[in-house]
């Protein structure tokens, strides 16, 4: 039961990144309607640079975070131009693989600069773990869940609150109209493509400070978390993100406790496919229409 | 059900196709008896060049354990994790003076692991593959080839 | 004076405007009709910045709106209500019409043209906080045209604002065409309801194949023999 | 023939199996990101035939394809309900799933004083009936073009029948496909199994070519390149996903100059070609100009 619940509770934490990559994943996809599998290595350009001016600036932390989080906005926009910008309605295929040819690129420019397997990443906090009777609290978990928290609550508000969240929602629900309302449609695609390129790299500096060292493969492990916990979560709903992400994160932990590692992640998958076929949209999303379906000809 | 009988029909052509191409091939070489087997153990080290290494191979004959010495080999490489994308042009590995040793010098495109394909010919043809774990500055094999 | 002269616009290889050229009197209410599949909507998207034209010109007093984008075009004054009413279904009523505010950073402004709405059309006021998705399919249209108005056109575009409504919507929708007219706006529209383009129509465009083929005062149209019988129906075919 | 031309010759034609898998998918307008997992159950599944039961070579090939395309009948049933983005995703699920699942799979028989067969994530190794049985690299090249110009003429078969046509219309439009009285279910479920099957023969190929495989081999990049081949090469025709794989492994062989630089060269270039040309090299509308110049007289219907 202990273990249960101390489990439970490093899932959370771990689960909250999770949350914040299906975020922004959630973003792009919301605007455009197409699946960017670039994401994650656009985050893990973004964190290259983070541990290059690491490694050889020695730079503090908040330095390694603002270049993580600028690498990543600046890689995001670069797959923006060259996927997604360019490619007619009804090329959301052409996007995605583009999106896959662009993620082969970023991955060997990365190990062009940092050739080894491993980069060292500047830890998020070396303070003890804080103890509640039986449990124990990470520090950078719970710096970390905080942060999922108030950055998925700043999403919200800027969504819902503000000017550039409303042309935001407005192309979502029906870029067309949006246009006609006298929105600038390609601003709030490159701003979309900024935020969520923004919290990912958020997310990523997050994960890698707990890890404290960095690989050219968490490009995909990004991806895939965020895609998985998007999925699970709900498609286009952003508390349906950050619940997804601490799911993946509670079975996951759970499953790594009881089972290994390596049914951790055959689990993380049977969740997917099981949600999938089960409840295709997700906890909180909404079940996908004709009109919504992506990827296809039409999208 | 008419679909799924035809997909069953088609399953079945294609195995027939198979088995038929096989029979071309498979003719001329009638089920063998044991044949002599190969085994390898593979160290490789980094060179003053990035990407390039110096490899040794011992290979032994996987029955009594005896070195393996007197064929032709040749070292070619390829990466499980993007199989058939990086395929690297085979080197060829002559012989060390110790009886069953050999030496490649290998240029790869990247680190990372790396699956050796190591093509015997002469008195024995056969393939052995060892997985090694090329990164700057070192190299490791995984046990177990 | 709202000006389009010349345009030519494709869809892929099909020219869709063959040279479209004619006139909005500023204060008016002009109206085009035409068959299915004669341009309308092409030319609507034209002018809405849609659709970018092959060449030619739209002028909307002096200024060239041709090539400009949907945004900059709404902040010259001029907004389209779409045909098929189209909303963000998603957002509530009050939120579509911030969004036909979107040019605009005038809050106080804004605020009071999103009374000014709820005045003119009541049950928007009613389901102001309601998704507008699940509206009905007039009270979709009233929102439509009350977004377009959120931008404070000069210039108000409507393509086929009475398709697939019910006869008293309809009715409704044309009273309120002739009651913004009155409070000054110019109104260009697409309609295949000739009859009730009638009652409120200055000036007709007839449109055929990509060209515009007749174009005159409502008299001139009702004396028309063949607009007579392809538009308003002969008595005697209908009786 | 060098060992190298003959090897890379060898990879291209069985990455076209995967290649024209993920294609006919596409062409019932489905996009997978799981064709990798029928390679993967057709490469164990054939070399466990040879290398542990001792079946001949044909054998277990038509096995690898028989049981790669009942597995993707098992999972299109409730995939298939699904559509674009949730079908992709759910194929990519299944596909890691089955890596994963093959990581835990020990199935290891003494064989001449020899442990042979999957053994987890250290993979699955003595794969080695072509050297057993003396087949020579280039016999085994002439089967495997064999075997694709089989596929292919199915394929060009296919092209010309009615299903060819059904499959199409579904991928046109399948609400439109059902209205004109398909039985769309079934023929995607149709169009899975086929490409599962097809998937797993060139699995079943490649188990037999390395004489090794690992679950490794058959992560989401194999499914993913596969997906992108027919869209480089074109989805007009099955030749599509060929000239894709002949761009990617040929191109990637021959920029070879660039060392380094040679994903970032690829990469771009790939989605500048994208840009141009959104549905590939040989799309419908070049198909349909070239059968133009061939043809003069209308095809007459079936």
């Amino acid at each position: 039961m202990v273990d249960l619940v101390q489990n439970t509770i490093d899932g959370l934490m771990i689960g909250s990144s999770y949350g914040l990559l299906a975020l922004g994943f959630t973003l792009i996809f919301g605007v455009m309607r197409r699946l960017n599998l670039s994401y994650g290595p656009s985050v893990m350009v973004g964190a290259y640079l983070g541990t290059l001016v690491y490694v050889q600036l020695a730079a503090g932390p908040l330095v390694v975070l603002v270049v993580t989080v600028l690498g990543s906005v600046l890689a995001g926009l670069y797959v923006e131009r060259l996927c997604f910008a360019p490619m007619a309605a009804g090329a959301g295929v052409a996007s995605m693989v583009s999106s896959f040819a662009i993620w082969m690129q970023l991955e060997q420019a990365a190990v062009l600069v940092l050739p080894r397997h491993t980069y060292p990443f500047p830890p998020l906090a070396t303070a003890d773990p804080l103890a509640f009777g039986p449990f124990y609290l990470r520090v950078d978990g719970l710096i970390m869940l905080a942060c999922a928290l108030a950055l998925s609550a700043g999403v919200q508000l800027l969504l819902y609150r503000s000017r550039v969240g409303l042309a935001l929602r407005a192309t979502i629900n029906n870029p067309v109209a949006a246009h006609l309302a006298g929105i600038d449609v390609r601003t709030a695609v490159v701003f979309a493509f900024a935020l969520a390129s923004a919290v990912g790299g958020i997310a990523g500096y997050l994960v890698l400070a707990t890890d404290q060292q960095v690989t050219p493969m968490f490009g995909m492990w990004a991806t895939f978390k965020g895609l998985i916990a998007m999925m699970i979560g709900g498609l286009g709903s952003i508390p349906g993100a950050i619940l997804g992400g601490l799911v993946l994160g509670v079975v996951e932990a759970n499953s790594q406790w009881y089972f290994g590692p390596q049914v951790r992640d055959l689990l993380a998958y049977v969740l997917l496919f099981a949600c999938l076929v089960l409840r295709p949209g997700g906890l909180l999303g909404e079940a996908p229409s004709r009109q919504q379906d992506t990827g296809r000809r039409g999208a | 059900m008419t679909a799924l009988r035809l997909a069953g029909a088609l399953a079945a052509a294609a195995a027939c196709l198979s088995a038929g191409a096989f029979a071309q091939v498979g003719a001329q070489a009638p089920q063998a008896q044991v044949k002599m087997r190969a085994k390898a153990d593979v160290a490789c080290r980094p060179t003053s060049t990035a990407l390039h290494y110096d490899c040794t191979i011992r290979l032994t004959n996987a029955r009594t354990g005896e070195p393996l010495g007197g064929v032709t080999l040749t070292v070619g490489a390829d990466m499980p994790s993007m199989p058939m994308m990086h395929s690297v042009r085979p080197v060829a590995a002559p012989p060390e003076p110790e009886s069953g040793s050999y030496r490649a010098r290998l240029a790869l495109e990247m680190h990372g692991d790396w699956a050796l394909q190591l093509n015997l010919s002469g008195p024995l043809r056969d393939r052995v593959v060892a997985i090694v774990r090329f990164e700057p500055g070192r190299a490791e094999s995984r046990p177990g080839g | 004076m709202f000006e389009v002269s010349d345009i030519v616009a494709t869809y892929g290889k099909i020219e869709a405007l063959k040279g479209v050229s004619l006139k909005v009197e500023s204060g008016k209410i002009t109206c085009l009709l035409g068959p299915n599949g004669a341009g309308k909507t092409t030319l609507m998207m034209t002018i809405a910045g849609i659709l970018q034209p092959r060449r030619g010109a739209i002028r909307l007093d002096g200024m060239d709106l041709a090539g400009l984008s949907p945004a900059r075009i709404v902040s010259r004054g001029v907004a389209l209500v779409p045909e098929n009413r189209l909303v963000f279904p998603q957002m509530s009523v009050r939120e579509n019409l911030l969004a036909g505010a979107y040019q605009r950073r005038d809050r106080a402004g804004i605020d009071s043209d999103i009374d000014r709405m709820y005045a003119r059309f009541p049950r928007l006021k009613e389901r102001r906080e309601q998704m507008a998705g699940t509206l009905s399919g007039g009270e979709q249209q009233m929102l439509a045209v009350a977004r377009a108005l959120m931008s404070r056109p000069r210039l108000l575009l409507m393509d086929e604002p009475s398709l697939g409504l019910a006869p008293l919507i309809v009715a409704e929708i044309f009273e309120i065409i002739a009651e913004l007219n009155r409070d000054g706006t110019t109104i260009f529209l697409v309609e295949q309801n000739a009859h009730m383009a009638l009652k409120v129509a200055h000036q007709f465009f007839l449109m055929e194949q990509g060209r515009i083929t007749f174009s005159g005062t409502p008299g001139q149209l009702a004396e028309d023999e063949v607009i007579q019988r392809a538009y308003l129906g002969s008595r005697r075919a209908a009786g | 023939m060098d060992d190298y031309l003959v090897g890379v010759l060898s990879n291209i034609g069985i990455v076209s199996f995967i290649a024209l898998s993920a294609w006919l998918l596409l062409l019932t307008g489905e996009i997978s990101f799981g064709q990798q997992a029928f390679f993967a159950i057709g490469a164990y599944a054939a070399g466990i035939a040879t290398a542990l039961w001792g079946w001949p070579l044909g054998a277990a090939l038509g096995w690898s394809a028989a049981i790669a395309g009942g597995a993707a009948v098992l999972v299109g049933v409730p995939t298939l309900r699904l559509h674009g983005l949730y079908f992709a995703i759910a194929t990519l699920g299944f596909a890691e799933m089955v890596r994963l699942l093959f990581e835990q799979f020990h199935y290891r028989v003494m064989i001449d004083g020899e442990l042979v067969g999957p053994n987890g994530s250290d993979g699955f190794r003595g794969i080695r009936y072509i050297f057993e049985n003396d087949v020579g690299s280039l016999q085994f090249l002439a089967l495997i073009y064999l075997l694709l110009a089989a596929a292919l003429a199915g394929f060009m078969l296919l092209e010309r029948s009615r299903l060819g046509v059904a499959f199409r219309m579904i991928g046109e439009d399948d609400t439109l496909a059902a209205l004109n009285g398909l039985a769309v279910a079934r023929l995607k479920i149709l169009a899975a199994g086929l490409a599962g099957a097809l998937a797993g023969l060139g699995g079943g190929l490649y188990a037999h070519l390395t004489t090794y495989v690992e679950p490794r081999v058959f992560d989401v990049m194999l499914g993913v390149h596969s997906l992108a081949y027919g869209l480089i090469g074109g989805l007009g025709t099955a030749l599509g996903p060929l000239l894709g794989v002949v761009i990617d492994i040929g191109l990637l062989e021959s920029v070879r100059a660039f060392a380094g630089y040679r994903m970032i060269v690829f990469g771009g270039l790939v989605a500048v070609l994208l840009i141009v040309r959104p549905r590939g090299l040989l799309d419908e509308a070049l198909v349909h100009r070239i059968g133009r110049l061939f043809v003069r007289a209308p095809p007459a219907g079936p």
